[in-house]
């Protein structure tokens, strides 16, 4: 690609630039950082502690780490849904969508051929492995 | 040319879909060529997409393969939350300073950008130094990756991070030479903002191995 | 359960041999009888060849005209014709481009439906309705040949499947080894072999016969020569079988499984006796492996 | 530990005639070529021009010849398979032992997807997509080098593998257990599986280019809805690309580990799990399947149109399919394991998702049908090999709908069936796309037509070879042959085997005819010179550069008012009886040409060899250089060079005089 040619239409924003000058983005650095901290924290205590539902322990777990992900695409990646990002956000989405296609996929018919292949008709144990 | 010219004549009508498509609607996408940094940007971060794909598949092999244990030590009895808390940390603190890196990069501070991301660096490194003891661990205790399919597919998703790490602090280092020798020239601005792209995704993997491995594992 | 016997499928049939008849069956003749999937000798065989059938049929009913409407458009169209009228602008049409979703969306729903609904009631593990009492048959896959165990006779036999006909024969599958397929194509559904699991299958066959078994999943060197017999006889010839055989001949001992075990093909052959659960010694991989890898090392190519 | 780890004399195969000799014949052509290359004194250019090119039109003229070559060597393979399963019937052996005869199907599978069909694809999306979008070149030019180096590193691997040491035996895709260490102890399965890992890196890399190119590169005033549809299609297919590589990544990392460091993910004891790889596998290889046919259905759109004489019917419903295509077939991979015994509400979604791809893709084929509708079309070998396809490539994506249905799979699984399916899916689709894009595109790359004559002939043997060779395998699919047989023993097949047999033999007459075109046209090309750089009356940008074009494609680049932009330029040209003004004129920037590619290659290509023979000291000097490699080419400072201002005038006033003269035949008639 050439300099020299002036950038036509395509008035995009290259993933991970920051918004705003140094000050706003200091700012807007320790929000995020704060905000991971506290869902990290969170997350330590929550898989330790024995105040919760054990059962429900796990979906939390899960909940907390998709929150975390997003707060590190919105402060530290600086992904936003502005029209200048469209792009970005799209090639987010669309690798996503992969990632849940084909990690859902994947552990359905696992576990399905896992239950099915049981080594004795008699066992129930789900897993083929002793 | 002769025997065409009377398609093209005929063609005349309307050889742009049919009014599908209003003439002068400029503002929605209209091409053109997008400046170096948005090109390089985006190529890189399609480039960070598949290595989430890629992760994705180690996960997806993990969560088969985490019971099979071939009846030697489970996730329960071999993860130590503390120490993992503690790696965390690192990963965590190297991700702000390397924000910091960005913004002092961005104020032209080269001092600032060089302590930033020599910081940066150094948690990572701090990191990588955690994550060997514990697999030098794990392997003298007799769980090494040969053990068991869930200790490979262990062994395989953290490595694969860690390798990640290793490399980035490699290519730290080179940043910092590279910005030392040749200021903050555009291409060197360019390379910054990959390398920031990518030890910001390195974190977001993380906040899976340590959610999907460590935490849930450790409860059994 | 499915005795959903098509109209194609009673055209005719024919007696069926070890050997098939040469030529029988030209490039399409979609009636013709030679051994294979088309021509079903038990139940699940003959409702998968319908489905086959009906299937393709459909499918026909569209790709067909397609295929005449692609060739005669490009012949009337030729550049040459002079009759053909140029319609440059003719690039859009909301009703065609209905039309042209609709119709493949509407032959897939029927069809989905069908795959649907076959892959149910024709499910492998899903036992066969009849009065008769299913046998039960366990069937291991070696390098490279089928070991089949009958552990309610406590009999077994090598590349030789013998069972009664008109009665459902439920499967037990494993290897001892890599993976193989379990395919007897007149009887229909294949279905996996794998080291430490446990498949399942239902099968039989309608009249007394001699079908060809083979493995349908690639396993290595001696992998062409991975074939059975399958031998369905009258129930009451079947019992004498049996009986005939217990006792007598070599038994499947430990000692015995080793030397099977051993890399290599074998002859059709029986055991009058086997050690109780070997198979499921095989499934958990305690019985000896039958990956005794011949000569390590690399030195043949390709060419 | 020794000095060269597994590699002994012994990896020669001396005592076997058939490889030594075919191995022995490959080495003779390379050093014949390369001595010819010496005596005329041609590496210098060679070197300038090609090798250390960034230019995508020479990286992807490349990719084709290497795809052109290895459609060869897959061929010899076929060859011999057909001969031996013409001569192994009714219990006769044949002449390959099945050790070897294991090493050429798979040898012929992984080439001919990898090397033949995703090769050939890369190279003309290469070739093609930065001139339709009316841009200079890739986003990345020397990156683009480097993934073709890198491909060009995996195929040298695979054929090294012919005399030193071994392939794997087996299959195409290396199914655990059998390619664990416990039952492939040889080096054939490292052989496969480094040089797929080589590779395929690089075919991630190009994908991440060409994404990248196409969102973010292209002429003012092209938005995505005025790209041509090719561009669409490679969109679509790099994506797959950029979404399903990693996946491949993974799965062989996971199986080298198992191989090389005594890990247990797939093996049968310590709890491994062989289903998991047919699950990841697939995950990739089918999106595969469709990363190699979506450009080969652009390929077709664009000749379609263009030969049609009208604009492609319903450009926005191809865009929808192409994109549904695109996104379902993440969803269906399960359809190739549908015999390991999964449960039957999995086997039934997996069935249901797979048949519906076949709504987008008969909705393309309606809309090819009716662009032809109307238009005027004219039979050139492009057109004819498009046509063929309609034709041919309906009848496998039926029997691929009919393998869809679980209880039907049940008893097509692996069967000949199985074999026609595909390759009347992957050679009436991806190789008759690749023909028609090969026969398209050449005089824009060389700047001279090919011979129709022979063309034509090459057509009709491929056409007629194709049907004899795999129709009679549908037939014996269903009496019951399964795959990947060394050896038959049913009279009843012989006939229908020998008729595949003679039919692979007239495939040969098509190859010979294909390579005699190429020669005749060479020898004859000053007769057939396109000097209007527009030969087939195209429609899209390419076609405004003069043939072959030049390094910078564009002397400015061209401003797009609306679709088909070259069709509609030269419209609104005639339209007023002039061209447009003409512009000013700037020197151009373009890429420094760098070793940095063939370098690297080199390096990764001395450290797959290392790692397949397990000689460790030589691997850490090859990534060690690979690293050196990479900082030297990061240090560098000057990435581009200048045309001069006088060069592009003149280019530019070249192309203006052929216009203007086009223009004024055009107005006069
Ligand atoms: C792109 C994919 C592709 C292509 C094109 C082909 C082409 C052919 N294949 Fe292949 N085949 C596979 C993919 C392909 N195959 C795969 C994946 C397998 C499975 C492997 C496994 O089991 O693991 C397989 C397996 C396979 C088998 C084994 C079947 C079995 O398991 O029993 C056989 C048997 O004969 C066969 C035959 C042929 C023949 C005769 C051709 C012919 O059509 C050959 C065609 C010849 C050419 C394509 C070269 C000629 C072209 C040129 C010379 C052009 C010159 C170039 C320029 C001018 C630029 N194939
Ligand atoms: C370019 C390559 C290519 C393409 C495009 C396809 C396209 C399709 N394939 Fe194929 N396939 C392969 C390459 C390809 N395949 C290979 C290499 C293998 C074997 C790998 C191995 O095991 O080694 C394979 C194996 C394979 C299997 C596994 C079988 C088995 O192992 O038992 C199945 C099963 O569902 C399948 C299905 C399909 C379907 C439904 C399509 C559809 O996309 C087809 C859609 C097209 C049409 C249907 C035609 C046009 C439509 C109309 C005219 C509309 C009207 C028609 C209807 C509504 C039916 N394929
Ligand atoms: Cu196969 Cu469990
Ligand atoms: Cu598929």
């Amino acid at each position: 690609m050439s300099e020299e040619q002036e950038a036509a239409g395509q008035d995009d924003a290259a993933p991970g630039d920051p918004r705003g000058k140094t000050l706003r983005g200091l700012r807007n650095y320790l929000a995020g950082f704060a905000l991971a901290a506290l869902l990290t924290t969170i997350s330590f205590w929550a898989a330790q502690t024995g105040v919760f539902w054990q059962p429900g322990v796990a979906i939390g777990l899960a909940v907390l780490a998709v929150a975390q992900i997003g707060i590190h695409l919105v402060f530290f990646l600086h992904l936003t849904t502005g029209r200048e990002n469209i792009n970005n956000s799209l090639a987010v989405a669309f690798g996503v969508l992969i990632v849940t296609l084909f990690c859902g996929g994947s552990l359905w018919i696992m576990a399905n051929l896992n239950t099915n292949m049981a080594p004795m008709d008699s066992m129930t144990n789900l897993q083929m492995q002793r | 040319m002769s025997a065409g010219t009377a398609e093209l004549r005929a063609g005349g009508g309307d050889p742009h879909r049919l009014g599908h498509e209003r003439q002068d609607d400029r503002a929605r996408d209209e091409g053109g060529i997008a400046s170096e940094r948005v090109v390089v940007g985006y190529g890189f971060w399609l480039f960070i997409v598949s290595d989430i794909i890629l992760f994705s598949g180690f996960f997806a092999s993990y969560a088969v393969l985490s019971r099979a244990t071939d009846g030697g030590p489970t996730a329960a009895q071999l993860f130590k939350l503390d120490q993992v808390a503690i790696e965390t940390a690192c990963l965590l603190v190297s991700t702000l300073t390397c924000g910091m890196a960005t913004l002092a990069a961005d104020a032209r501070s080269l001092r600032w950008t060089q302590v930033a991301l020599f910081v940066t660096g150094l948690l990572g490194f701090a990191f990588l130094v955690l994550e060997v003891r514990e697999f030098t661990e794990l392997v003298g205790r007799g769980a090494g990756p040969d053990r068991s399919a869930f200790l490979s597919a262990f062994f395989a998703l953290v490595g694969c991070h860690g390798l990640h790490v290793g490399t980035a602090i490699l290519w730290c280092g080179t940043m910092i030479a590279q910005l030392w020798a040749k200021g903050f020239r555009d291409d060197i601005m360019r390379r910054l903002l990959c390398f920031t792209l990518f030890w910001h995704a390195l974190d977001i993997v993380w906040v899976g191995v340590f959610t999907f491995v460590y935490l849930l594992g450790a409860r059994g | 359960m499915m005795r959903t016997r098509g109209l194609i499928n009673d055209a005719h049939r024919c007696r069926t041999s070890l050997i098939g008849r040469p030529w029988a069956m030209t490039t399409l003749a979609l009636s013709g009888c030679s051994e294979g999937v088309l021509a079903p000798e038990g139940p699940i065989s003959a409702a998968e060849r319908t489905i086959l059938i009906n299937s393709l049929g459909i499918m026909l009913a569209v790709v067909v005209p397609t295929l005449i409407a692609v060739a005669a458009v490009a012949w009337w169209f030729r550049a040459s014709n002079r009759r053909a009228t140029y319609l440059p602008d003719f690039t859009f049409s909301g009703q065609i481009e209905l039309v042209i979703w609709a119709i493949p969306m509407m032959v897939v729903l029927l069809l989905g439906g069908i795959a649907w609904i076959g892959s149910h009631a024709l499910d492998p593990p899903r036992p066969i309705a009849s009065r008769a009492r299913p046998v039960l048959v366990e069937v291991v896959s070696l390098d490279w040949k089928w070991l089949f165990i009958y552990p309610e006779l406590g009999i077994a036999s090598v590349n030789r499947l013998v069972v009664p006909a008109g009665t459902p024969v439920r499967f037990r599958l494993t290897s001892a080894s890599v993976m193989n397929s379990f395919f007897v194509p007149q009887l229909g559904s294949q279905i996996y072999t794998m080291a430490g699991m446990t498949t399942r299958l239902n099968l039989m066959a309608d009249r007394p016969g001699r079908f060809a078994g083979i493995s349908a999943h690639f396993s290595g060197e001696r992998f062409s020569d991975m074939r059975f017999t399958v031998s369905a006889l009258p129930p009451a010839r079947f019992a004498s079988w049996a009986s005939a055989t217990r006792g007598r001949g070599p038994m499947l001992d430990a000692r015995g499984y080793a030397a099977l075990a051993r890399r290599g093909v074998a002859v059709p052959g029986n055991y009058g006796g086997v050690a109780p659960g070997l198979f499921d010694a095989v499934v958990r991989m305690q019985a000896p492996p039958s990956n005794l890898p011949v000569a390590a090392g690399g030195s043949r190519t390709e060419g | 530990m020794r000095l060269f780890g597994k590699l002994t004399w012994q990896a020669i195969p001396i005592g076997e005639p058939i490889p030594l000799v075919a191995g022995g014949f490959v080495l003779v052509g390379a050093l014949a070529v390369i001595g010819w290359i010496f005596a005329k004194g041609y590496l210098p250019y060679l070197w300038r021009e090609w090798i250390t090119s960034v230019d995508h039109k020479r990286i992807g003229v490349m990719y084709c010849l290497l795809a052109g070559v290895m459609l060869l060597r897959g061929f010899s393979d076929a060859i011999m398979m057909r001969t031996q399963l013409a001569m192994a019937t009714a219990g006769a052996p044949g002449f390959l032992p099945p050790d070897h005869y294991n090493q050429v199907f798979s040898a012929h599978g992984t080439i001919m997807i990898f090397f033949v069909g995703m090769t050939f694809m890369v190279g003309l999306m290469n070739f093609a997509v930065p001139l339709q979008l009316g841009v200079r070149d890739v986003a990345f030019p020397t990156l683009n080098s480097v993934s073709f180096w890198l491909t060009a590193s995996g195929v040298l691997l695979v054929n090294v593998s012919l005399v030193v040491g071994e392939f794997a035996r087996t299959g195409w895709l290396a199914y655990p257990p059998l390619s664990e260490l416990a039952y492939s102890p040889g080096v054939g399965v490292d052989y496969y599986l480094w040089a797929l890992q080589i590779s395929g890196t690089g075919t991630l890399l190009s994908g991440i280019n060409l994404v990248t190119t196409i969102l973010k590169m292209r002429a003012p005033g092209m938005s995505l809805t005025r790209m041509p549809i090719f561009c669409w299609t490679s969109l679509a297919s790099n994506l797959l690309i950029v979404a399903a590589f990693p996946i491949l990544t993974a799965t062989f990392a996971m199986l080298l580990l198992d191989r090389y460091l005594g890990f247990h993910f797939f093996t049968n004891d310590h709890g491994g799990n062989a289903m998991m790889y047919f699950n990841l596998i697939w995950a990739w290889g089918h999106p595969e399947v469709y990363i190699l046919i979506l450009p080969a259905f652009g390929i077709f759109s664009e000749v379609i149109s263009t030969f049609s004489s009208k604009a492609l019917f319903g450009y926005r419903s191809m865009i929808a399919a192409t994109m549904a295509i695109c996104v379902l077939s993440f969803v269906v991979w399960l359809h190739h394991f549908f015999t390991m015994g999964a449960g039957a509400d999995v086997n039934g979604f997996f069935g249901v998702t797979t048949m519906i791809i076949a709504v987008p893709t008969g909705v393309k084929v309606f809309n090819w049908l009716f662009t032809m509708w109307g238009g005027r079309v004219r039979y050139t070998v492009p057109m004819m090999w498009a046509v063929a396809f309609m034709l041919t490539f309906v009848i496998g994506g039926m029997t691929g709908v009919l393998l869809a249905v679980p209880p039907a799979d049940f008893v097509l699984h692996n069967s000949l069936f199985l074999v026609a399916h595909f390759h009347n899916v992957v050679i009436g689709g991806v190789l008759f796309g690749a023909f028609a894009g090969y026969n398209y595109w050449f005089p824009k790359a060389f700047g001279f037509t090919l011979h129709e004559g022979w063309g034509k002939a090459a057509f009709w043997c491929w056409i007629v070879g194709f049907y004899l060779a795999f129709m009679p395998l549908y037939a014996l699919g269903l009496m019951g042959m399964t795959r990947r047989m060394h050896h038959t023993d049913d009279p009843a097949w012989t006939p229908l085997l020998l008729v595949a047999g003679v039919g692979a033999l007239v495939i040969l007459c098509g190859i010979g005819c294909q390579l005699v075109q190429l020669v005749v046209s060479i020898r004859t090309r000053d007769r057939r010179r396109d000097e209007t750089g527009d030969p087939w009356r195209g429609r899209t940008l390419e076609w405004m550069t003069p043939s072959p074009p030049p390094v910078f494609n564009f002397a400015t680049l061209p401003n797009v008012v609306g679709g088909e932009a070259y069709w509609g330029m030269k419209q609104r040209a005639i339209a007023a009886e002039k061209l447009d003004d003409e512009p000013d004129l700037t020197a151009i920037k373009v890429p420094r040409n760098s070793a940095t590619g063939i370098v690297t290659a080199f390096y990764t290509t001395v450290t797959g060899f290392a790692l397949i023979w397990h000689i460790w000291w030589l691997a850490i000097v090859g990534l060690i250089g690979a690293f050196v490699t990479f900082v030297v080419f990061a240090w560098r400072d000057e990435s581009k060079d200048e045309v001069p201002l006088a060069e592009v005038r003149a280019s530019a006033a070249a192309l203006r005089r052929v216009q203007e003269a086009l223009l004024r035949d055009a107005v006069a008639t």
